[in-house]
C-alpha cells in the first residue's frame, strides 16, 4: 500500500503578488507538500470548484520553505485557469495536490552546473540552486526571453549566488539573441558538469544538441498536458529517446535526461 | 473571501454537501450494509466502481483512502499483447469536458498479470479487467486467458472505444458485431462478463438487446462519445488520430438517458457512468435504473470523488428513509 | 477586483479577446467582403446565421444589434399546424449545457406568415424557415406553402427534433426516412433546402450522403444531443417527455466532429452548429469544413454573441493574413 | 425595429449586503435600467464570466432609484448562481440585462391594496408599495416565512407606511400558521380592491382560491426556469388559465392575472 506520498490541501494563500507583467508568483501554507518536496518537483492545483475549468493545472515548485511550510508557485497568465489563480488573494484557499513527480538528480561531488531558462521555465531553478549552492557548487543559469519585461527571478537567483546570463531577442537585457547562443560560447570557455533546462520544446531540442556536441549531462524538466498528475490516465506522454514508446511526463518525470526523450 | 475558494471537491456544480446525516462515522462506509450489493455475483462493499482508463489499476488512490470502499476496481483496459498508445497530445479540455487520445496503453495481459495483479489481489478489493481486441477470437483468447487467475472477478468487454484503428468502437456500433463479440467470450470464459456499449448509436437499447441475449451478464454503459477539438493556431486538429473520445460532466445528460433507455430494455444489471463526479450525480444513475455505478473523469479533478460520493449517497439514503441503496435503482422510473 | 467580473460575453472559457486587428470600424462587419458569402443562392453578408429555435423570429436581438450583419435569420421550427408545445418544466441546466422540451411551438405556418414575416422582411435579412412535420407529406405540404413567399430564401429541413413526439428526430435516424422526407420536400418547392441532421446516430455521413443524393442543397448540423436530467428530491425526470435535446458549450466537440466527418462525406456545403459560443469556437467549425455557421445557445447567455462572433473572425482573418473568409473553409482538414 | 428597450450593462456593483441569514441585497450602478424600469420587472444576471452556471439568472428588481441610478435585487442564496453572486464586492462588475417583462397593473384610484409574499417572494413588492403610497393608497402586506430569521424587508416596509403582518410556521414572528389564514381573515375585516401575490406556486394556488372567495382581484409575480429572458426560447412557460396553452413568463409575464394561468 502506497500511502502518505502525497498530500492533497486546501492550502491557504499567504502571497500572491505580480512578479513581472504576467507573471504572479503565489505562495501557500502547505506544511506537508513543503516537509517532502525537492526541486524539479510540482504540484497539480484546482483554481476553483467549479467545471470551468475542469481539470487541474500543474505547476512547479518555485519555492520550497521547510521552515514556514510554504511553496511558492510562478507562473503565467495564459488562459482561463491562471486568470484565475491570478484573482487569489491572501487568505482564499487553493486545492493543491503534490508533491508530484520526481526531482532533479544531484551528483554531490559534481563541479560547475549550468541552467537553461527559456521564459517562465525558470521557475523550477531557484530551489535548485539553493541546494547546488549548499553542496558548494557553481551555478550558472542562462535566462532566455523575448524581452527584459519577461526576465523573472533575475535578482533572486544572483542574490543566491548565482551567475545570471541573459539573452533576450530585442537585446534589452544582456545579449541579443537565443539561450543556445550563449550556452554554445559558456560550454567553449567554462567546464560544466552537469546541464539543466526547462522551457519550450523547440529550446530544449536546441540545448540538447549543444550539450550533446559539449558531453555534457542534460536534464529536462518537461511539460505535456495533464489531467491527473499522478500517473493514472497516461496523457501525458513524450516519446520516448531512441526506443519505440513514450515516458509520461507526470510519473517517470518531469524531470528526463536528455537522452531519454525525443523532443 | 475563503468561500470563494476551492474546495475543488465539494461544490462541483451543485453544492457536495450531503443532505442530512454528513458527519457520519467514516469507517462505516466500507462496513455497514446500507450499501453492499451482490452484482455479477461478486459481493461488493458497495456499488460504486472505478470507471476504466481513470483509476490506473488503484494503486495511486490507495494514497488518498482506503480502497476497500469500492465495489471494484475495473482496471485500464487490458489486450493481449502490450500497446504503447497513440502518439502526439493524448488530452484535450472542452467545457466541463476532457477528451482523450490514450490508446488503450497497456502492459499486454501477461505484463499486467505480472506487474499488476499481485497489488491488486493484495488489496482484496474485487478487480473486473476491461478487455479490447482486434477481432472477437482476441477478445475470446484474452478472456480464456484471465478465466481462473486469483483475484479477477469478472470482465468487462470493451466493445467501444474510440481510440484505437481497428476493432474498439466498431464492435459497438451494431448489434451483430455485438452480439459476435459476446457469444465468443461467453464461449471462453466462466467469468461474469459486462459487456462495454458505446453511446456513438441510433439505438443503444437494441445493441443492449442483442449482447444480453448473447449471454452477458451486466452491461455499463457510457464509454466516451466521440469528439474532436482544433487547434485555431496552427490549424490542424489537436490528436494525431483527428477524433477522440469525450467525457466528464460535459456528457452526463447524455450517460444518463442512454442508462435510463437500457434499463427499460434488458433485465440484467447496469453499471451506470459518464460525467458522474457529485453524489448527486450518482443518485439520479441509480434513480435512472443503474444496478452500479462507475467513477472516471472525476478522479482526476478531485482525487476524493469516490469516497466523498460514497458517503454522500448515503446520507441521501438515510434523509430519504431507505434501508438500503437497492431501494434506489431505478425509483424514478414509471411503475 | 474588477477582473474577477463578469463580462459575461467576454472570455467564455478561452479569452473572447480578437488577436489583431480588434479595435475595427465596426460598420464593416456588414459592408466588407471579408465576410461577404454566397450560399445556396443567398447574397450573405456574412456566413454566420441564427439556429433554428434560440432566435424566436428576430425581433428581440434587433434591440441589441443591427440583423444585417448575420447571413440568415434562421427562424423558430414551424409546422402545418399552432403547436402549443411541451408541458411542464422544458429547461434543463447541465454542466456548460442546457437540456430543451420546447416541443416545437409556434404560431403554424399561416400564424408565421401573417405575424412575423413583415417585420422580417423589413430587416432585408436573409430568412431560413425552420420546418417540421409528422408526415414526409407534412414537410412536403409546407414547403410547397413557403414556395415564393417574399423574403423566404431558403428552407431548413428539421428532421431532428428530438421534443416531438411523431416524426421528429425519427426522420433523422435513418438513411432511407431522411432521404424520404427530401425527396418529398424537394419535389415541391424551389426553394434551397438544407436538412437539418440529428447527432443521435452511428454514421452521420451516411445519412449526409443520402439526403445529398436526394437532392438536398446543404446539411445543418448539429440538432440537440437526446438527454435527461433526474430531479433526486421528487425522484422523477424533470421533463414530463423524459428526454430533452442537449445543446450548448458541452456538445461542441460532438458537434465538430460531425462536421468533420460530413464535410468528408458530402460536395454541397454544410452549416456548421453546436455549442459555438466564442469566435474562436466558429474558427475551429470553418477550419472542419463548416462553410457557415449557426449560434445557438450562445444567444441565451451572451445576447451580443453574434456580434463579438463576427468581429472577432475578421480580426483572426486579419492575423491570418486571410482576404475572405473562404480561405478559412476547410483548411484543417488533409489536403 | 425595436430598440432602446433593454439594456445590456456590466454595472458596478455598489453594495452587496447581508440581510438575513440567507439573502443578501445586491445594489449596481445601472442608470439606463433604473431609469425606464417599473415595479414587477426583473433583470437575467450572468454571475460571472464562465459556463459555469452557463445561464443567466433572473431576479426581481428590489429597489429601483432613478436619481442615483441604481438598482437592487435581493436574492436568497440557494445554488451555484446565487452563490457566486454573494462573493461580489463594492467595484466588481455584473453582467445585467433589464428591464425584461411586463409590470404590475395599477389602478390610479383604487382603494386598498394587499400584497401576499411568501420567503424570497417579497423582492418585487417595496417598488411597487412606494408607487401605490405615492398614489395615496393603503397597503398591507402578508409576509409568510418558516421563522422570524426568514423575514426579509420587515422594517423597511413599515417605515415606508406598509402596514405589514406576519405569518410564521413556528410562530417566532406575527401568527403562526399560513399567509392564507391571515389573509383570509383580513379580507373578511378589511375591503381591498386588489392583491398582489409573490411566492411559491403552492401558495400563489392556495391564494387565489382565498381571492376568488373573496372576488379580490389577484396579480401574481410567477417564475419560471428561464434561459434568454427575453422571449426567444419558449422555456419559461407556465399553463394558461382556463384556456389550452401556455404563456411565457419573461415575455408575456413575469405579473399576470390570476385567471390568466393556472398553477
Ligand atoms: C509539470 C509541469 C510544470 C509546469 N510548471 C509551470 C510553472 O511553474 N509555471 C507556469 O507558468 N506554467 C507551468 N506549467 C504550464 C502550466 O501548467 C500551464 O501554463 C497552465 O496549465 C495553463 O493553464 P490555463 O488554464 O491558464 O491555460 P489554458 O487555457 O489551459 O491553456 C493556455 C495555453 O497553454 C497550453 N497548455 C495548457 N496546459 C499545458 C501543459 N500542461 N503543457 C503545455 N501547454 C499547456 C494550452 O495548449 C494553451 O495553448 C507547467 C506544466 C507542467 C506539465
Ligand atoms: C422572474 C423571476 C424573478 C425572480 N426573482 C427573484 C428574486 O427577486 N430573488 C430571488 O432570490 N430569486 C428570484 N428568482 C429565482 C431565482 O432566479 C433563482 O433562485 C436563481 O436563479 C437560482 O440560481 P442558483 O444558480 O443559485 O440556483 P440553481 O442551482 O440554479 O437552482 C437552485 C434551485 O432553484 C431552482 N430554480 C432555479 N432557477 C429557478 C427559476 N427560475 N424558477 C424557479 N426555480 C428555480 C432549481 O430548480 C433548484 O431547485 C426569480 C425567478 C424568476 C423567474
Ligand atoms: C483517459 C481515459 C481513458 C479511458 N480508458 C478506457 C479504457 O481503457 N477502457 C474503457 O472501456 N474505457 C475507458 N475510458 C472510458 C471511461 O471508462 C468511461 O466510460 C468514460 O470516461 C465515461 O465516464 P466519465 O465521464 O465518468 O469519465 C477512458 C476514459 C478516459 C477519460
Ligand atoms: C431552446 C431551443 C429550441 C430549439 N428549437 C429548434 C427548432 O425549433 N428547430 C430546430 O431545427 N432546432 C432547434 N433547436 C436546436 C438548435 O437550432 C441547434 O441545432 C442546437 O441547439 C445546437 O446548437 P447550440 O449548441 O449552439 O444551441 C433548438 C435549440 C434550443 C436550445
Ligand atoms: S497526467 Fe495523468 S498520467 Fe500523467
Ligand atoms: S426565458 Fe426564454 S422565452 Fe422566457
Amino acid at each position: 500500500m502506497v500511502t502518505g506520498k502525497w498530500e492533497l490541501n486546501k492550502a491557504n494563500v499567504v502571497a500572491n503578488e505580480w512578479v513581472s507583467r504576467d507573471v504572479k508568483r503565489i505562495t501557500l501554507l502547505s506544511p506537508g507538500i513543503a516537509a517532502t518536496a525537492s526541486p524539479g518537483q510540482f504540484v497539480n492545483v484546482k483554481v476553483n470548484s467549479t467545471y470551468a475549468p475542469l481539470l487541474r493545472r500543474p505547476f512547479s515548485l518555485n519555492r520550497i520553505d521547510k521552515d514556514k511550510g510554504t511553496i511558492s508557485l510562478l507562473y503565467k497568465l495564459v488562459g482561463e485557469g491562471t486568470e484565475l489563480m491570478a484573482e487569489l488573494e491572501t487568505g482564499d484557499l487553493l486545492d493543491v495536490l503534490g508533491p508530484l513527480g520526481n526531482t532533479f538528480s544531484i551528483e554531490e561531488d559534481c563541479g560547475d552546473s549550468i541552467f537553461v531558462a527559456g521564459g517562465i521555465g525558470v521557475a523550477p531553478f531557484y530551489p535548485l540552486a539553493r541546494l547546488l549552492l549548499q553542496l558548494g557548487q557553481k551555478v550558472t543559469c542562462i535566462m532566455g526571453a523575448r524581452c527584459r519585461e519577461d526576465i523573472n527571478e533575475l535578482d533572486e537567483l544572483r542574490a543566491l549566488g548565482v551567475n545570471v546570463l541573459c539573452a533576450t531577442e530585442d537585446g534589452s537585457e544582456g545579449m541579443r539573441g537565443l539561450v543556445t547562443d550563449v550556452l554554445r560560447a559558456h560550454l567553449r570557455s567554462t567546464k560544466c558538469s552537469m546541464a539543466y533546462a526547462c522551457g519550450p520544446n523547440p529550446m530544449l531540442a536546441a540545448v540538447k544538441a549543444v550539450c550533446a556536441e559539449h558531453q555534457t549531462p542534460l536534464q529536462l524538466s518537461l511539460e505535456s498536458h495533464m489531467a491527473c498528475g499522478i500517473g493514472v490516465c497516461l496523457g501525458c506522454t513524450c516519446k520516448k529517446g531512441p526506443e519505440e514508446g513514450y515516458v509520461h511526463v507526470c510519473k517517470e518525470g518531469p524531470i528526463f535526461w536528455a537522452e531519454e526523450v525525443a523532443l | 473571501m475563503s468561500s470563494k475558494q476551492s474546495a475543488g471537491s465539494t461544490q462541483q456544480g451543485i453544492s457536495q454537501q450531503p443532505p442530512a446525516a454528513s458527519g457520519q462515522d467514516k469507517r462505516q462506509a466500507t462496513s455497514d450494509n446500507l450499501l453492499s450489493t451482490n452484482l455479477f455475483g461478486i459481493k461488493m462493499n458497495s456499488p460504486l466502481m472505478s470507471a476504466s482508463g481513470t483509476y490506473g489499476y488503484g494503486k495511486e488512490f490507495a494514497n488518498f483512502y482506503n480502497l476497500s470502499m469500492l465495489g471494484a476496481i475495473v482496471v485500464k483496459g487490458i489486450t493481449m499483447k502490450p500497446r504503447a498508445g497513440n502518439s502526439g497530445q493524448r488530452l484535450v479540455e472542452t467545457p466541463a469536458g476532457l477528451i482523450n487520445s490514450i490508446g488503450l496503453e497497456n502492459p499486454g495481459v501477461e505484463g499486467f498479470l505480472v506487474q499488476e495483479m499481485p497489488f491488486l489481489r493484495e488489496s482484496g478489493v474485487p478487480v473486473i479487467v476491461n478487455i479490447s481486441g482486434n477481432t472477437p477470437e482476441e477478445y475470446a483468447a484474452l478472456a480464456e486467458r484471465l478465466d481462473g487467475e486469483a483475484g479477477i472477478h469478472a470482465l468487462e468487454v470493451n466493445i467501444s472505444c474510440p481510440n484505437v484503428k481497428q476493432g474498439g468502437m466498431a464492435f459497438g456500433a451494431s448489434c451483430d458485431m455485438a452480439a459476435a463479440v459476446t457469444a465468443d467470450v461467453r464461449k471462453r470464459t466462466r467469468l461474469p462478463i459486462i459487456v462495454k456499449l458505446s453511446p456513438n448509436v441510433t439505438d443503444i437499447a437494441s445493441i443492449a438487446r442483442a449482447v444480453e441475449a448473447e449471454g452477458a451478464d451486466g452491461i455499463s454503459l457510457i464509454n466516451t462519445l466521440l469528439g474532436m477539438g482544433i487547434d485555431i493556431r496552427n490549424k490542424k486538429p489537436y490528436l494525431d488520430n483527428t477524433f477522440g473520445g469525450l467525457s466528464g460532466p460535459a456528457v452526463k445528460p447524455v450517460a444518463l438517458r442512454m442508462v435510463w433507455q437500457v434499463a427499460g430494455a434488458v433485465n440484467i444489471p447496469i453499471v451506470g457512468m459518464g460525467g458522474i463526479s457529485t453524489w448527486q450525480d450518482a443518485v439520479e444513475f441509480y434513480l435512472a435504473g443503474a444496478s452500479a455505478i462507475a467513477i472516471g473523469t472525476a478522479n482526476f479533478f478531485n482525487p476524493l470523488a469516490v469516497p466523498e460520493i460514497i458517503e454522500g449517497v448515503k446520507a441521501y439514503l438515510h434523509s430519504e428513509g431507505m434501508q438500503h441503496i437497492g431501494e434506489l435503482v431505478g425509483a424514478a422510473r414509471p411503475k
